[in-house]
């Protein structure tokens, strides 16, 4: 069940040019799972801007966004202290009651809510293997906070200045029995394209709510039409229309 | 004590103030945010003969002070709604609801209001007559007079409950097209429905919503609420349902002293699931600042 | 280099903006904050046969995002405007105006076409169509397409200038309205002028214009004016001047890539004197952002 | 000529139960004479609030305003150090070339203009006689400072609780050869009705620019019409039209 509360920001720092992290303090008892989202009021904007939760604990909220326009331009210039009106515990989030030795592959802004995921997997006995997927060097972050989950990590680069050249997908040959992804549609139909085994997937979609209400989210799925904000944002492989 | 208390047409609420229908879905959004019963009523999801899906997606873009939405009447289909929406209804809210019915045809709107007729839980029928008219080449059944009468007229013969017309805001004279529904039969008239927009995505050089065009509301069309709302109170004798932009206890004061007898909130719970219960709570203190004791009072007590 | 020049019905711009009639006066209030030979032209305020006080005050209301005015045309009449404002304006902007005409009749408007066709300061005619007709009963020339399509011709008839009729949004089907200006010989369409607002102060129970009812314009009713300029444009083969809601260099873009060749900003010169001038040094960055090399390549690029 | 500017405040006061002072400092280069005005941005609201200038001098300006509505409300909570966009040296003010011995007549929220104005007519070597009205004594504001300027303060409240009990017009009965006033319209017109000499008047309209742009605040006079914000505000009674 989703609440709507005020959030005090702990932080709110810089990790590249364009991707800033924020702690946010306040209830987080609503947040059930990993890969679960926030809805964040901005002043002198009307609708809210959803992201993803990267990791929580008791009393704080880490969030990780990239600035793609103005929303998030002006979450950048916060400070610490100001306060947020946020909607928490928002989304189905992922079931990680599916495996034994998943792959967690993420691009992009879309790996945030895989840490907090990857994290919560290893305290389960799971064994992840997590694939980080950047454009070029200077884009990667929290590398080392992966790293220091103690799972192996694969960092692919699309020019090859850092780990392996190429996509995610190619770092995907391993042995695995399901994998959890989130990341950019480009992304989603390549592993779509060459995944052996079952899977969830992370949908995007512009919203009006984020919680259910309005229908400005559905997307079409095998088993009828699902809300990205409230049936989603994750999926499972085999109900999702291409 | 003030009394917060009106009647819309024959129907006793507690308050004026409506959750609009699309915003609200069946309720069960919302109540696990407040308890939905201290509401005056609330209008649910627009409901069609068939289930649909709506448009695709992007659906929903930002704007400044508001947005718009191409949601398309996505909805499970009438026979889905009675069978599943409002026994789950049932369970949580214990008021009668407003039933918001949309139609592609006349014998479609005359099929869906005649089963919700049945249901005992349905206070009254609203019924959007902003939807395409597919025997009409695509025009609108709320840009025409005389389509939006016959629609009035259909659903008027299948029901005893009453009902309201929910007019589009996007018509050279709204005065025309109520006085015509009030001829042919309707008990009140809603409005506005959504002003009719659109946003542009610079960086990619599309339209935000796959559908190009939608229905744009909140804060930012509320000037245009409200003169709609006073210039149709002050031409028909039926009750005045005020919708467009409303956000706080004094928008709702606002439209009532225009002509509204209730209101209802669209987009503003969208964004902030309380809206409507933060309205009811400031109503008492804004109607004693404005010397308000009945809040029916001021309904339409602008000349 | 980003190059900001349009070209608007043959009239050469050094860039697309463009104060709207009405809130730029005949320049002079503007000239005191910053040189306005920078704007690409200017509207001058709606000009009438005869001068005319206006509207009883109050004239103006606020709105969230908006406001709404019934300033109700006042201006000295085409006459004193030939004699005083024109040679005053010359004195210190060197560009070609636009003149913004408005009339009772459709005599009135020719009449006063005629007189500032022969001034040379005047590079476009705007005919402002969104005025009751008293010979058709007060109902507005903007509303009914044979009515927008005789205006235009009559204006056609006595003028070599360009003639752009600027249209009202208030009606139900822009693209009918635009498209018998067209045919009727328009060699542009402006749009959008005001929507019909209302507000009401609430401690009085009177509306906060005297005249009850107004133009409403300003940032909220930007995704209206994008809808019509995109449905206008796609639909007509006469150029665009895009109005309503600018108030940034990015919603110039906005509405250019919706089918603008040019773009008026209007209420926000009101609240912001420097608003054109900061739109104007602003636009190259944000083309650059956007990819943009000309701005006349972006011109109706959405489909 | 009127120019824009940021202007910090320096310091925001209640001086009675909904009357505030408020002290920005900034350029005042534009300000040429008494009863001119600035007209205020406020954030989230559209149109700007034009308020007299009470008082001024080289870097700071003086107002005073009554919480009347949403944007004075907002102005009421703003603190020192804060900022703010106005528009500085609006309208014609008094011309106080007329008079050896003025009546100055205010009647509540339209006093603080006349405290430079009658500050000015005593660095000119005139005689004024200030006459303030109020309701009832709790409302009275600025009679120190009137006091402090040297020249005879008749104070006139509606109840009888300070000074003379009546209206402004009850204090009017002495020898002067002109006015200026500023105030409410039924005080206008009963002053209107027994003054003997000709005089100022200083007028209010809604606005929508301030500076002269839109017509908004137009009012017909006997010499044809004029822009309360840029002709006026003030009008000389053989002007006025009734
Ligand atoms: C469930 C979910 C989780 C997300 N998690 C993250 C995250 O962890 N980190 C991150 O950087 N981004 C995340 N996003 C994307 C993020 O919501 C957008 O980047 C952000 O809303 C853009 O706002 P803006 O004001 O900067 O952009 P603008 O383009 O100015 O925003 C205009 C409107 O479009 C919406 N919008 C724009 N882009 C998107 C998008 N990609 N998805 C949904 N709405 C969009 C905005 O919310 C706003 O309503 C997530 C999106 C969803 C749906
Ligand atoms: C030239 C001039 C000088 C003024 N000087 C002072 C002064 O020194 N002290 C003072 O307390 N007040 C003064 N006023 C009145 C002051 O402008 C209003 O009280 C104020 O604008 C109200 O704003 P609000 O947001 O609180 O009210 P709201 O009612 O919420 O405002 C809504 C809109 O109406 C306008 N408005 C409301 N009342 C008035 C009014 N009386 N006159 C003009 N516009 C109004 C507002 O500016 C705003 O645009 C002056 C007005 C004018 C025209
Ligand atoms: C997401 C969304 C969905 C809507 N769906 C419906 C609908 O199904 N039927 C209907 O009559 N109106 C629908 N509307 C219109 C609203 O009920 C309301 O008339 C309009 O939004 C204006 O009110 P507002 O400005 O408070 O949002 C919808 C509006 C929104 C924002
Ligand atoms: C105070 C005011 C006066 C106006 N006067 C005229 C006018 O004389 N002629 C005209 O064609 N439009 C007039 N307009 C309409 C504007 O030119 C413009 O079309 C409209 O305001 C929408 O643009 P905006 O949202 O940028 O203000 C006026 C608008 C305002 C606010
Ligand atoms: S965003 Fe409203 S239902 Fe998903
Ligand atoms: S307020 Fe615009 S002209 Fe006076």
């Amino acid at each position: 069940m989703s609440i709507q509360g005020i959030y005090t920001i702990k932080s709110n720092c810089a990790l590249t040019a364009d991707v800033f992290k924020m702690v946010l303090e306040g209830d987080t008892s609503a947040i059930t799972a990993s890969g679960q989202f926030i809805n964040i009021q901005l002043e002198g904007r009307f609708l809210r801007r959803p992201i993803s939760v990267c990791d929580y604990d008791e009393t704080t909220i880490t969030i990780i966004y990239k600035v793609v326009g103005e929303g998030t331009e002006q979450m950048s210039a916060l400070k610490a202290g100001e306060r947020l009106d946020c909607l928490v515990g928002l989304g189905n989030g992922y079931d990680i009651s599916k495996s034994e030795k998943p792959l967690v592959i993420g691009g992009g802004v879309g790996i945030p809510p895989l840490y907090n995921l990857t994290k919560r997997l290893i305290a389960n006995g799971q064994k992840p293997i997590v694939i980080l997927g950047f454009n070029t060097k200077s884009e990667i972050f929290y590398f080392d906070e992966f790293k220091a989950l103690g799972c192996e990590i694969r960092v692919t680069t699309v020019d090859g200045s850092f780990g392996t050249k190429g996509f995610v997908t190619d770092a995907m040959d391993s042995d695995y029995d399901y994998f959890y992804t989130c990341g950019p549609m480009p992304m989603f139909r390549a592993i779509e394209s060459v995944a052996k085994t079952s899977g969830q997937f992370s949908f995007e979609e512009r919203m009006g709510c984020g919680f259910g209400a309005c229908m400005g989210c559905s997307c079409k799925t095998k088993d009828g039409y699902k809300r990205i904000c409230k049936d989603g944002p994750v999926l499972v492989r085999e109900e999702i229309v291409w | 004590m003030v009394d917060l208390s009106v009647n819309f047409c024959g129907m006793q609420m507690d308050n004026p103030v409506v959750p609009a229908s699309g915003t609200f879905g069946f309720g069960k959004e919302f109540k696990d945010f407040y308890d939905i019963n201290i509401l005056g009523s609330f209008s649910f999801k627009g409901t069609t003969k068939d289930a649909r899906f709506g448009n695709p997606t992007p659906r929903i873009a930002e704007c400044k002070n508001g947005m718009i939405n191409a949601v398309g009447l996505q909805n499970p289909g009438v026979e889905s709604v009675i069978k599943n929406e409002l026994p789950e209804l049932k369970k949580f809210f214990h008021k009668k609801v407003i039933a918001n019915v949309s139609g592609f045809s006349v014998e479609d709107y005359a099929y869906t209001c005649a089963l919700l007729d049945k249901e005992e839980q349905v206070g009254i029928l609203e019924v959007n007559v902003s939807c395409p008219n597919v025997h009409g080449g695509g025009m609108s059944f709320s840009t025409d007079p005389a389509c939006a009468a016959e629609v009035t007229r259909a659903v008027k013969a299948v029901t005893t409950k009453p009902v309201i017309i929910k007019l589009s805001p996007n018509v050279t004279d709204i005065v025309v097209i109520a006085k015509a529904c009030e001829e042919a039969g309707a008990d009140g008239i809603c409005l506005i429905n959504t002003l009719l927009g659109m946003r542009i995505d610079t960086k990619r050089r599309t339209p935000v919503i796959a559908n190009k065009m939608g229905g744009f509301s909140g804060d930012a069309v509320f000037p245009v609420a409200v003169r709609m709302v006073y210039q149709v109170s002050k031409a028909c004798n039926i009750p005045v349902m005020g919708c467009g932009g409303v956000s706080s206890a004094a928008d709702v004061i606002e439209m009532m002293m225009a002509g509204a007898t209730a209101v209802q909130v669209g987009a503003a719970n969208l964004v902030n699931p309380f809206a409507c219960k933060e309205i009811i709570e400031a109503l008492p203190a804004e109607c004693e600042r404005l010397g308000i004791e009945r809040i029916s009072d001021i309904i339409g007590v602008v000349d």
